[in-house]
């Protein structure tokens, strides 16, 4: 019996997004027709969100190996050996929709929902880091508002929970005015011994769920299955707005951690989209278990929700473990303790059967494997765009504009200028470790040990890790592989600045609908490039998270992977800084850069489309600079390093030079476009001329002023200013 | 004329604040206290009293997440109203 | 000497103001349904969201068990130090006077600011040197008082970041042993992060706490 | 039963939300606001009324800088009423 035999299941499966033949296989795979309880859970685990059906495929082709890692794609989140039997486990996630629609709650429940991904495999989260796009600021109202909600959304979550948020990055481009991008990665660290699986394991286990109350939070689309007649009233009722509450989840993470310290878990999962039907199910189904569960264990927040309600709830800030039962009051009172609410829901069992009771009764039954492993994975259609994805836009500066003047307005233009007031609205400092927070180096650097724990042994080294994540829409839209490879460049330049080694890389595949060909054409090339820089610089992707369908009536949101990189370096004391800091000191340029203008940010000012291609680049030469300067800035030879980003080199030099409040006098090589962009090849480093022996001197630092031989001179304070005030100028209650 | 507008969670969205106050109010000796909700309030001097529902809409309020309530009519100024109703100096 | 560290739901700097304290002499943490201080010389009440901030800044954290005890522990004039989130709950509870409101520009504030201390015969204040290099971070930092109170901090002139009353950025209790301040002191111990200015304050206490109790 | 409390910063001391919001009202064309301020509003069910102002002075508000107002007496439920007065959906 097919879907089509089914006059009233057929709009109901639809109507909660499952396609004729999905719903097909469905019936087949039960032998029956689901029921209600069992439709909502297959609904939303036979999503995109959830069974990633459009992109598992392509995902096989990164690369997830290497000696470093400990956990790869799979768990909740990613996790790299740093040594000294420290995990460092990290993950990037995307929360983009719900932010569009209330960007406060929305960002700030795409932290808290990131940072619980990092606890939930036992590690202590240390740091966050964000990743933002908006539509043009100058032009909409609606762009301001959304930067400005969503940025105090981040701050309130991670500055009240205690976790540092130490970097990230903003773009504005308009094919992100109606769909903006929040992505969110978090940083944890752990004793090996420490991380923790999802797999339930042990039959007789008890489930516990810990955590918030469960409400109607975030059901919207499932209230079809309602089975009383909606009122106006009962609509009010379903609230898919989720308001995040981060004492709560500290709260939460306390408890947590100490359960596991205690060694009284077997198991450990978050509860995120899809709510306790996706944890509990892939518990199950990489425990190679069964389970049962009792709605009516569940603590509500509403009386009378309905199984399927309470099943499929996204209600923020909850946690499910497995127990032995004789651990039990254990754990509760580790739960007491923390004022957190707990509750055995369920147990483990060898049925590999997904078991919902309400009151004892049976209300659905389904196979583990049903429910996580059957969704059927499809093969996208790439096919290359016939039109070029990005056109270029108005002109905001003329084209034979003297070189001061492009410099002064790309400086002060919304992707370049200072982020100061939006990090000034996140904590960088808290937990004690933060060696370099924003605009003091590319990446920001973390102590391993706590610093202030350090007493008097100051001789020895003091391990840290860097963390940088990055992305750029419009070069991958030039060049969707190139410009992806492009992404992965430029986050290990940044790490290369400190003195870090790469060691992982999570990614965020923002993308518009897989089922257009072009788009299908955009993901695959993005992969392949992705794939291709991280094996060419040997570093193996350890998770991620795929958002799809980012599209507006105008079509869909420029392609943006957004890559987040962790890595090593011995000595935090040698971390590297970006500023120029002494007078006499030679300026060089270290790498092979050969810019171009295509898809760069004087190519956005100038309003131009692209006409060629991105700087086709060598890798054998970009290993060999990021080996330079990670070498130099190790060894303490360089007092400053700094990547050629957007904007160029002569924007680089300037931001090194109000970084560090002083002047430079530049020679810039003939023939070399002090414009073009060529990411993640080339650096700008300082030093006593005996450390830069070998590398070509373009410069020299000192005074008050940049002087470009033969172009222009400009007071390093006027440029400063236009600098940090290109973004303050947009946002309304900035001082 | 003056105008006041009580803004608060709407029912099922969840209030941290409320909660947080509920379970406070026990511990200070203050018992039989539930369904406690937090909230702004927003007093205004208004020319035009029409525009309130407009103004709560689009700014006073979040209507995806909030519900207001308007109220107008009482004439005192706060400060004289509230020495009657019990502040403390 | 020993200090003792409050951990509330929802603090986040205890572990940051114990390893600070931790330098200059031995820190424990306190839990805040402990009525027991454990002996400790100094009490420091400490950063972060206590019950999420919720309803005011500081205000659920007060009635804490262990608060008693540290409004006893003060009026017998035990030195009690209560940074940022500390500050506003030691207004709260009457210890300090005055309180703190939301920031001028309502928004959260992270900033390294520079501080005048303004009265160097305080416990918290004999080893500092005029002028700190200490970083703030808040969203309710602006000091207000109706009555005269006495000034251990300004934000020096131009760094005023929350638009708090005459540039207040700490203060002491009449009786001299009760010590709020907005910024973190504990985030300015070690070179590597920027600065080591907070560290004075800590020896401050140490200094303090030698003189009152002599070593046996 | 059911109570409201008004609380509101007293006057004479800054109130920057209060301005904020008077400040952004003209951008979105509603003119002839003034005297703006921003409070909070606590609704809670309470079995002993005279509990109240206790309840504020202890816990609810801070008498230093604000005042307060107790409602008592409105009987519906806000959800009903809300929709009266109008809360959109
Ligand atoms: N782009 C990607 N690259 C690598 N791994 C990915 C990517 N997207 C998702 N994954 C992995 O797939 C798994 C499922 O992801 P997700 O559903 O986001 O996890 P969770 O439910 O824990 O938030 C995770 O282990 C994640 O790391
Ligand atoms: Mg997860």
């Amino acid at each position: 019996m097919g879907a089509t035999d089914a006059p009233d299941g057929r709009g109901r499966h639809r109507e909660l997004g499952l396609t004729d033949h999905e719903y097909d296989l469905i019936v087949d795979g039960l032998g029956r027709e689901p029921g209600d309880v069992e439709l909502a859970m297959l609904s939303l685990m036979w999503s995109e969100h959830c069974a990633y059906k459009h992109s598992k495929k392509l995902l096989r082709r990164l690369p997830v190996e290497g000696p470093n890692v400990l956990v790869g794609p799979g768990e909740n989140a990613g996790a790299v050996d740093v040594g000294d039997n420290l995990a460092i486990a990290f993950k990037v996630e995307s929360h983009n929709h719900p932010s569009a629609v209330e960007p406060f709650q929305g960002a700030a429940t795409g932290v808290g929902g990131i940072l619980r991904d990092i606890f939930a495999v036992g590690a202590r989260p240390i740091a966050v880091l964000d990743s933002l796009r908006f539509g043009e600021p100058a032009d909409s109202p609606r762009s301001r508002y959304l930067l400005e909600h969503a940025v105090a959304g981040i701050g309130h979550y991670g500055n009240s929970i205690g976790v540092p948020t130490v970097g990230g990055e903003i773009y504005f481009e308009p094919s992100y005015e109606q769909n903006c991008l929040i992505n969110a990665m978090a940083v944890g660290m752990a004793p090996h011994e420490r991380l923790t699986s999802s797999a339930a394991a042990g039959v007789g286990n008890l489930v516990l769920l810990f955590g918030a109350l469960t409400g109607r939070d975030g059901i919207g689309g499932a209230s079809v299955l309602a089975s009383a007649e909606l009122t106006d009233a009962d609509d009010a009722k379903r609230p898919t707005v989720q308001i995040g509450d981060p004492f709560a989840e500290k709260k939460l993470m306390e408890c947590s951690l100490e359960l596991l310290d205690r060694n009284l878990l077997a198991s450990l999962q978050d509860l995120g989209a899809a709510g306790l039907t996706s944890s509990a199910s892939e518990m199950a189904s990489k425990g190679g278990v069964g389970l049962e569960i009792d709605v009516t264990k569940v603590p509500l927040r509403e009386a009378d929700m309905e199984p399927f309600e309470i099943m499929i709830s996204e209600s923020q800030e909850r946690m499910l473990c497995v127990v032995e039962p004789h651990l039990v009051d254990r754990v509760l009172g580790v739960c007491e303790k923390w004022e957190v609410l707990a509750a055995v829901i369920g147990e483990v069992t060898d049925t590999g059967l997904f078991r919902v009771l309400r009151d004892g009764e049976l209300v659905g039954e389904l196979p583990v494997g049903l429910l996580v492993d059957d969704c059927p994975l499809y093969d996208l259609d790439p096919e290359p765009p016939t039109a070029a994805l990005y056109v270029g836009g108005e002109q905001h500066v003329a084209t034979d504009a003297d070189p001061l003047t492009t410099l002064k307005a790309l400086l002060a233009s919304a992707n370049i200028s200072s982020r100061r007031p939006v990090f000034e609205q996140y904590d960088p400092v808290v937990q004690s470790r933060t060696v370099r927070r924003p605009e003091q180096a590319d990446a920001a650097v973390l102590a391993l040990p706590v610093l202030c724990a350090r007493s008097g042994a100051l001789d020895e080294p003091i391990p840290a890790i860097a963390v940088s994540i990055d992305g750029n829409g419009r070069r991958v839209a030039v060049d969707p592989r190139a410009g992806a490879a492009e992404v992965v460049y430029e986050c290990a330049a940044n790490l290369a600045c400190t003195g870090a080694e790469p060691l992982g890389v999570t990614n965020c595949l923002n993308f518009g609908n897989p089922e257009k060909p072009h788009v299908a054409w955009q993901l695959s090339e993005a992969i392949d490039g992705l794939a291709q820089a991280c094996r060419d610089l040997g570093v193996p992707v350890v998770g991620g998270n795929v958002s799809l369908y980012n599209e507006s009536p105008d079509g869909p949101i420029l392609p943006t992977p957004v890559i987040g990189m962790v890595g090593k370096l011995p000595d935090a004391r040698a971390a590297g800084r970006l500023g120029f800091a002494n007078p006499g000191d030679r300026i060089a340029l270290v790498g092979e850069f050969h810019p171009a203008r295509d898809g760069s940010e004087i190519a956005k000012l100038h309003g131009s489309a692209p006409a060629g291609a991105l700087p086709v680049k060598s890798v054998a030469a970009i290993r060999a600079a990021h080996e330079r300067v990670r070498e130099g800035v190790r060894n303490r030879d360089f007092t400053s390093a700094h990547d050629i980003a957007e904007g160029g080199i002569l924007v680089a030099i300037a931001e090194c030079c109000i970084a560090g409040g002083v002047g430079a006098i530049i020679n810039l090589p003939d023939g070399l476009d002090p414009f073009g962009e060529d990411l993640g090849t080339a650096f700008i480093v300082s030093g006593p001329s005996e450390s830069l022996e070998g590398l070509p001197i373009i410069g020299v630092v000192g005074s008050r002023e940049l002087v470009v031989t033969g172009r222009f001179n400009v007071a390093v304070s006027e440029l400063s200013a236009l600098h940090g005030q290109g973004l303050s100028a947009l946002l309304s209650y900035a001082r | 004329m003056r105008a006041r507008v009580l803004i608060r969670p709407k029912a099922g969205i969840l209030d941290p604040q409320g909660q947080a106050v509920e379970r406070a109010l026990p511990a200070l000796g203050f018992t039989g206290v539930s369904e406690v909700h937090v909230g702004r309030l927003v007093e205004l001097e208004v020319q035009d009293e029409s525009q309130l529902p407009a103004m709560c809409e689009r700014l006073l309020a979040n209507p995806l997440i909030e519900e207001y309530e308007i109220q107008t009519g009482h004439t005192a100024a706060w400060g004289e109203r509230a020495s009657e109703e019990g502040t403390a100096a | 000497m020993k200090f003792g560290v409050i951990r509330f739901p929802g603090t986040c700097d205890d572990v940051d103001a114990q390893l600070a304290a931790a330098r200059v002499g031995e820190a424990a943490l306190l839990w805040h349904r402990d009525r027991d201080l454990q002996g400790v010389d100094v009490v420091i009440v400490p950063g972060g969201f206590s019950y999420g901030d919720y309803l005011r800044a500081g205000a659920i954290a007060r009635f804490a068990p262990v608060m008693e005890s540290v409004i006893e522990f003060a009026h017998e004039g035990g030195l009690v130090l209560g940074i940022c989130n500390g500050f506003q709950i030691l207004c709260e509870c009457g210890l300090l006077p005055g309180a703190l409101l939301v920031n001028d520009h309502l928004k959260f504030v992270f900033r390294q600011v520079r501080l005048d201390v303004v009265d160097h015969n305080t416990p918290f204040t004999r080893n500092c040197p005029p002028s700190l290099s200490i970083p703030v971070k808040h969203t309710t930092g602006r000091y207000y008082s109706p009555e005269p109170v006495q000034v251990v901090l300004r934000y020096a002139p131009g760094e005023n970041p929350n638009g708090s009353q005459d540039d207040i950025a700490g203060v002491v209790n009449n009786a001299g042993n009760v010590f709020g301040l907005m910024p973190h002191p504990e985030h300015a111990v070690d070179a590597l992060t920027g600065s080591t200015d907070g560290l004075t304050i800590f020896e401050s206490l140490r200094t303090a706490v030698g003189e009152r109790v002599p070593v046996a």
